[in-house]
């Protein structure tokens, strides 16, 4: 399986589309992340964006349309397949296991990855493999020093970082990001900025996202949702200058 | 069987389907909306037959008791909801379980210190007490098929109720998400309270309806509430609709298991269950079986 | 149930203090009724604890727990000789081993199920194998069967134990007790039991993060009934009758009363069914009205000790406090998870 | 957890420990101390007021020999059976085990009755059953220490298979619940009927304990028998009945039944009940002075009309009397004690009864007609009709 997730070196959204009774979340949505790059998705609220990462990950089946690796289709996987194969997720809501400690929330992700879990004499503590990917991703995330601490006691901010912790631990080739910045303070937006960037390099990395500046800052590609279909997608500055955008959107993002 | 056996024997499945219905109705109105798993539901089933016994033998008559019952089950839901539960919505299901368990102990108890062990049998009312004939070999009792007129009446009503009235609103609003509820300014506490009382009320009723065909006797809500369980989980929880198809297949499949597949009659129901959990984990029309 | 049982109700200490009284017990009783009671709240024990494996670390709430509980008890009633004594390693085993094959099966079927809805699916099936045990050829029929010797512990033909004696039955219980505690405690110390531990606390992240959550839950939930199985032999064994009333689904309430009440943990567990058998016994005699007391005593530790007996006094202010606050009408703050969940 | 169960724990042994230790003293000194019966009966549930008249029964006889039966004054250790087989076999063991009764008395539920019989088998306590038709306990289950005297299911359903069929029955069609009692009881109706050149045509059953008849009732009116032969009891058998009647089955084909169909069930079976053919071995309008002694007593004693379960409580005490007398109380001497009650000819309200090689009473099975609230004899069905006890191997 390692071998195959080495491969791995982009995602591809073919024409999804998810219909939920009447309305439709996500509307015939097309787009590409590739490793090294970072692919963020903007929009409105309910624009679907969360549902498009449900979709990637295979939480959720599409209505139609298909999600690629690597130009093979993996839209029979399951999504902890899809997971152990290299597609890492993050959630809106801190969605961490608030009576564990840190590091034990993170050797659980970790875990996941390890062969031969049904192994009864070890004790899950002694585990050397796991803990170390959980040690590698918490020093990666920065949160080597509060290691020990129990998840539920964090600020807000370290939870968000835990939950890309948690991502990371699985060693995903791809990450789908939903808002880790939500709720951020300034200089832990730029802490997650940093992370952000450290991590561009060997993974591809799809970002939804509220902040603009935060996305127009980072994003090698942006795509704009509204309503569940995309009406942009391009560099930085062609979104910026887009007028369908700004009608339909950075106008009210001012707002917000 | 001739063709008119088969007739009559789908005769006798609906009517007991329709009952089914008219009793787990309350129960699935209860858990879809409130999320309760209410294993005394059977016991309140009990507690209509007996309630229809003691009130016949003290008015004389079975119409002037239903409705005194009527009155008398809707204020004690209510109470009920009151003291048992209204703490319960924040506990997980464990705590509703054991909460349910002891009030079917408590139920069964108290019937027998107030009312005894015996076995009763409540008087039908003269007009509805002939049969009429079908076939030319068989009678059919003229109250069992009042009593099915009463159960499709009773479904309509509901149906309206939920779909067509300001009440009905608001508890599909309950029902489809509690902040949602909340945040169009619903009280749902009071909602549930509601709630609650109309499903007591529904199997208050049914056991009332059903006393006189079923008769009046210890322990007989335990058989009944597994019985609703498969109505529910064969219908998809929380779906009106869905129970009525169940308990009308069930009604058929048991009926005809008892006069086709006798050794196997007592499992032929949940065989049922086991297929429709093989294609339909969340019941024949229920959405989320996820809760 | 705490996270991993890191916080465990008991230390080890209380363990081997509680063991070892049990162990010391057939020296203070003769070897009867009491002594048979005792080996009882053990049975009942093992049962309690392979059903908190479930509801406690899995998160899986089972109303039909019964059912491998009969299933065991008649697997053992079918397969021991009917002149002469069976090996009783051998039987449990067997015994076992069908109930795990039984809770594999529904399993597949019941899994597919969640929260009231799995509470549900599971007591229908509990209810389905009493009818098949009630009406099915070759299973002794309403008035159930007996088996005529009680078991021995030997191999290869050799007998080492006659378990005829009280004592020696009462040990050997025990023993499998020990055991079950043992293969409990390795299962959730382990990688295995860490992710069944997850799963109960959040099942959508462990998705998330590659697990393959059936499989755990139904292993869970195989081993739980495997373990079941076993107690249910062991039943059988103590009392050499077996009837469909194992099956009824009163045995399934009573026996995640035990679990409910008893609290976190497998010491829970025990705690849980030493009390209810007692005290059930001991109302029983009381009053011909016990069940009243009984359900009354519940429905008051329901509103008043969340955490089960072993939540202590903490929890139950906690709750009493939780009762009042939302009696003035104040917003109702929902127990943390850890504290509300089992 | 273990300190705050701890004193729980302690209490519960010493009390134990105490209670056994008082039970080995009595058990000590023979018949100079009270003889200690373990009454074993439902006093909840549905059978609750059959366990009550048997209990009355069984006093009442006790009473009118002064309180003392050859020579020795009784203890009863009452235990409420719940009607539960789960709980039946610690219940037995604690009567036996832990308060060491000379004898165990019970019960109505068979289920319960197999694991009393398991006990009394396995510590030979002397075991008297006072209802429980199943027939294992005096067929394959018989031994020395257990005895019956109620009857066996086999017993009144031979006895209506001979009556059916001189009532000209050719075809009958059965039904029963799905279990044990209803099974033996159309297995020995057939027996009878059938070897009387009568045909069994259909054997329906109902899942126990299911009250759901319509569609049997559809069956056997297409069917059209000669008769029909059931066998219900409690709420099964109030509704069944008066679902019969309903039918409009009653007046087009006869309805038989073993006796319980109609006993103890008449006031809530109403209307529906009047004129069925029932056989038991006790019947209402015995004019016996025996009976009349019999039911004049209980009435007064009890404020309560006796019925078919105070008979059998009553008649296990004169079984239980007839074996002390025989040895004075000493019920050391076991094998002398079995001999006499084996021996014993019980002058029953129902008529005189001798034991069975297996335990189980030789005796007359009455037809009963239903009259108001009243089963009256109409004649003796079956003259001193003994169960064929297959499969008891004893002696």
């Amino acid at each position: 399986m390692t071998l195959t997730r080495s491969q791995f070196t982009s995602l591809r959204a073919c024409n999804l589309t998810r219909r939920f009774g009447g309305l439709t979340a996500v509307n015939d949505v097309s787009l590409d992340v590739d490793v090294g790059t970072i692919h963020s998705v903007i929009g409105t609220n309910g624009a679907g964006k969360s549902t498009l990462i449900n979709l990637l990950c295979g939480e959720l089946t599409p209505t139609s349309g298909e999600v690629l690796i690597n130009d093979a289709s993996i839209g029979g996987w399951s999504q902890q397949r899809r997971a152990r194969a290299g597609v890492g997720r993050t959630y809106q809501r801190n969605n961490v296991f608030a009576p564990l400690s840190v590091m034990e929330n993170c050797r659980l992700a970790a875990q996941a990855r390890m062969p031969r879990a049904w192994h009864l004499h070890e004790a899950a503590q002694h585990c050397a493999a796991s803990n170390e990917l959980a040690a590698a991703a918490l020093e990666h995330a920065g949160l080597t020093h509060c290691a020990m601490r129990i998840a539920g006691t964090l600020s807000h901010g370290q939870k968000r970082q835990l939950e890309i912790a948690m991502c990371l631990a699985g060693e995903p080739t791809i990450l789908l990001l939903d808002e880790p910045l939500a709720g951020m303070g300034p200089e832990e937006t730029a802490r997650m900025l940093e992370l952000l960037q450290s991590l561009r390099a060997e993974h591809a990395i799809l970002l939804v996202e509220h902040d603009m500046d935060a996305v127009f800052a980072t994003s090698d590609v942006v795509t704009v949702m509204v309503d569940g279909a995309v009406i942009a997608s391009g560099t930085s500055d062609e979104i910026r200058s887009n007028r369908a955008v700004q009608s339909a959107y950075l106008g009210t993002a001012d707002v917000e | 069987m001739t063709l008119a056996t088969f007739l009559v024997q789908c005769l006798n499945s609906m009517q007991y389907g329709l009952l089914l219905f008219l009793v787990a109705s309350g129960l699935t109105l209860v858990f879809g909306i409130m999320g309760i798993v209410n294993l005394a539901h059977g016991s309140f089933y009990m507690i209509g037959a007996y309630l229809a016994y003691s009130l016949t033998a003290l008015t004389g008559n079975l119409f002037v008791a239903l409705a005194l019952g009527l009155v008398l089950s809707l204020i004690f839901g209510y109470l009920l909801e009151w003291v048992f539960f209204s703490f319960l919505y924040e506990r997980d299901h464990l705590q509703q379980v054991l909460m349910t368990y002891g009030l079917i102990l408590v139920i069964e108890e108290l019937r027998s210190i107030l009312i005894g062990d015996d076995v009763h049998g409540v008087a039908v009312p003269a007009f509805l007490a002939g049969s009429i004939s079908i076939g030319n070999d068989m009678l059919y009792p003229v109250y069992r098929l009042f009593v099915s007129a009463a159960c499709v009446v009773l479904a309509l009503a509901l149906y309206w109720l939920i779909r067509k009235t300001r009440v009905g609103m608001k508890i599909r609003a309950g029902a489809s998400n509690r902040e949602m509820a909340q945040s169009l300014g619903i009280d749902i506490g009071l909602l549930y309270r509601v709630v609650f009382s109309l499903g007591f009320g529904l199997a208050v009723m049914s056991g009332m309806l059903f006393a006189p065909v079923s008769t009046v006797y210890p322990g007989m809500g335990a058989q009944m509430l597994i019985v609703c369980f498969l109505v529910v989980v064969i219908g998809g929880i929380g779906s009106i609709t869905g129970a009525f198809v169940a308990a009308l297949l069930i009604g058929f499949v048991d009926t005809f298991g008892k006069v086709l597949w006798q050794e196997g009659a007592g499992i032929a129901i949940y065989l049922l269950m086991a297929v429709i959990l093989l294609v339909r984990p969340a019941g024949l029309l229920g959405e989320r079986a996820a809760r | 149930m705490t996270f991993f049982t890191r916080r465990r109700a008991w230390s080890a200490s209380n363990w081997t203090l509680f063991l070892l009284a049990l162990a010391a017990a057939p020296a203070i009783l003769d070897g009867g009724f009491e002594l048979e009671l005792l080996s009882k709240v053990m049975i009942m024990s093992i049962f309690a604890a392979s059903l908190q494996l479930l509801v406690g670390c899995t998160g899986l709430v089972s109303l039909g727990h019964a059912a491998f509980f009969g299933v065991g008890a008649y697997a053992t009633a079918l397969v021991v000789p009917q002149a002469g004594a069976a090996n009783l390693v051998a039987t449990l085993a067997f015994a076992g081993g069908i109930a795990m094959l039984f809770a594999v099966v529904i399993g597949l079927l019941v899994l597919r199920t969640r929260g009231i809805y799995f509470i549900m699916v599971t007591l229908a099936f509990a209810q389905m194998l009493y009818y098949v045990v009630h009406d099915g050829k070759g299973f002794g029929g309403s008035d159930g069967t007996y088996l005529y010797f009680k078991p021995v512990v030997g191999m290869f033909g050799k007998t080492w134990v006659d378990l005829t004696d009280g004592r020696a039955f009462y040990w050997s219980v025990l023993a499998v007790l020990v055991f079950t505690l043992g293969v409990l405690w390795v299962v959730m110390r382990s990688r295995f039991g860490h992710a069944l531990a997850g799963i109960r606390h959040n099942e959508q992240r462990m998705t998330a993060s590659g697990y393959p959550v059936f499989l755990y839950k139904l292993a869970s939930f195989a081993i739980g009934g495997a373990l079941a199985g076993i107690a249910g032999s062991l039943y059988a064994f103590q009392y050499g009758f077996v009837n469909p009333e194992l099956f009824s689904w009163h045995q399934s309430g009573n026996v995640l009363l035990m679990v409910i009440l008893g609290g976190p943990g497998f010491g829970g567990a025990i705690a849980g069914a030493l009390v209810f058998v007692l005290l059930s016994d001991w109302l029983s005699e009381l009053t011909k009205h016990w069940q009243l007391i009984f359900g009354l005593l519940i429905i008051v530790s329901v509103a008043a000790l969340p955490l089960g007996l072993t939540g202590g006094v903490a929890a139950c202010h906690a709750a009493i406090e939780r009762l009042c606050a939302r009696r003035r009408g104040a917003p109702v703050k929902a127990a943390p998870k850890e504290e509300r969940a089992l | 957890m273990i300190f705050d169960s701890a004193p729980k724990f302690r209490l519960a042994f010493v009390s134990l420990v105490l209670a056994c230790a008082n039970g080995a003293a009595q058990a000590q000194a023979p018949s100079a101390e009270p003889l200690k019966v373990g009454v074993m009966l439902p006093f909840t549930g549905t059978y609750a007021p059959l366990g009550v008249a048997i209990e009355n029964g069984f006093k009442l006889y006790v009473q009118q020999q002064g309180g003392r039966l050859g020579g020795r004054t009784i203890d009863y250790v009452r235990l409420d059976d719940e009607s539960d087989p789960s709980k039946a076999s610690e219940n037995a063991s604690r009567l036996v085990k832990r308060d060491h009764v000379d004898v165990l008395l019970g019960t109505v539920h068979s289920g319960v009755a197999m694991a009393m019989a398991k006990v009394a088998k396995d510590t030979n306590t002397l075991l008297i059953v006072p209802n429980a038709g199943a027939d294992n306990v005096t067929g394959p289950l018989c031994a020395p220490n257990i005895f019956r005297t109620s009857f066996s299911n086999w017993q009144p359903a031979y006895a209506m298979g001979k009556v059916a069929a001189s009532k000209g029955a050719k075809r009958v069609v059965t039904l029963t619940w799905k279990y044990a009692a209803g099974e033996e009881s159309v297995r020995g109706f057939k027996e009878a009927f059938e070897a009387a050149g009568g045909k069994v045509v259909d054997e329906l059953t109902v899942p126990f304990p299911n009250v759901e008849f319509q569609a049997q009732l559809t069956q056997i009116a297409a069917a059209k028998p000669d008769a029909v032969y059931v066998f219900f009891a409690g709420a099964g058998a109030v509704k069944f009945v008066k679902d019969y009647a309903d039918a409009g089955l009653k007046d087009k084909i006869p309805l038989y039944g073993a006796g319980f169909l109609t006993d103890g069930t008449l006031e809530a079976q109403g209307d529906a009940a009047q004129g069925l053919l029932t056989t038991l071995h006790y019947a209402d309008g015995l004019t016996t002075a025996r009976d009349q002694g019999f039911r004049l007593d209980y009435a007064k004693t009890y404020k309560l009309q006796p019925d078919v379960y105070a008979v059998q409580g009553y008649d296990a005490a004169q079984l239980l009397g007839a074996g002390l007398v025989a040895v004075k109380g000493d019920m050391t001497q076991r094998d002398a004690m079995v001999r006499a009650m084996e021996q014993a000819k019980i002058d029953s309200p129902r008529g005189p009864f001798v034991m069975s090689k297996a335990h189980n009473p030789i005796q007359d099975i009455y037809l009963r007609q239903v009259k108001g609230h009243e089963n009256r004899v109409v004649l003796v069905a079956a003259k001193g009709l003994a169960d064929p006890a297959r499969g008891c191997r004893m002696n």
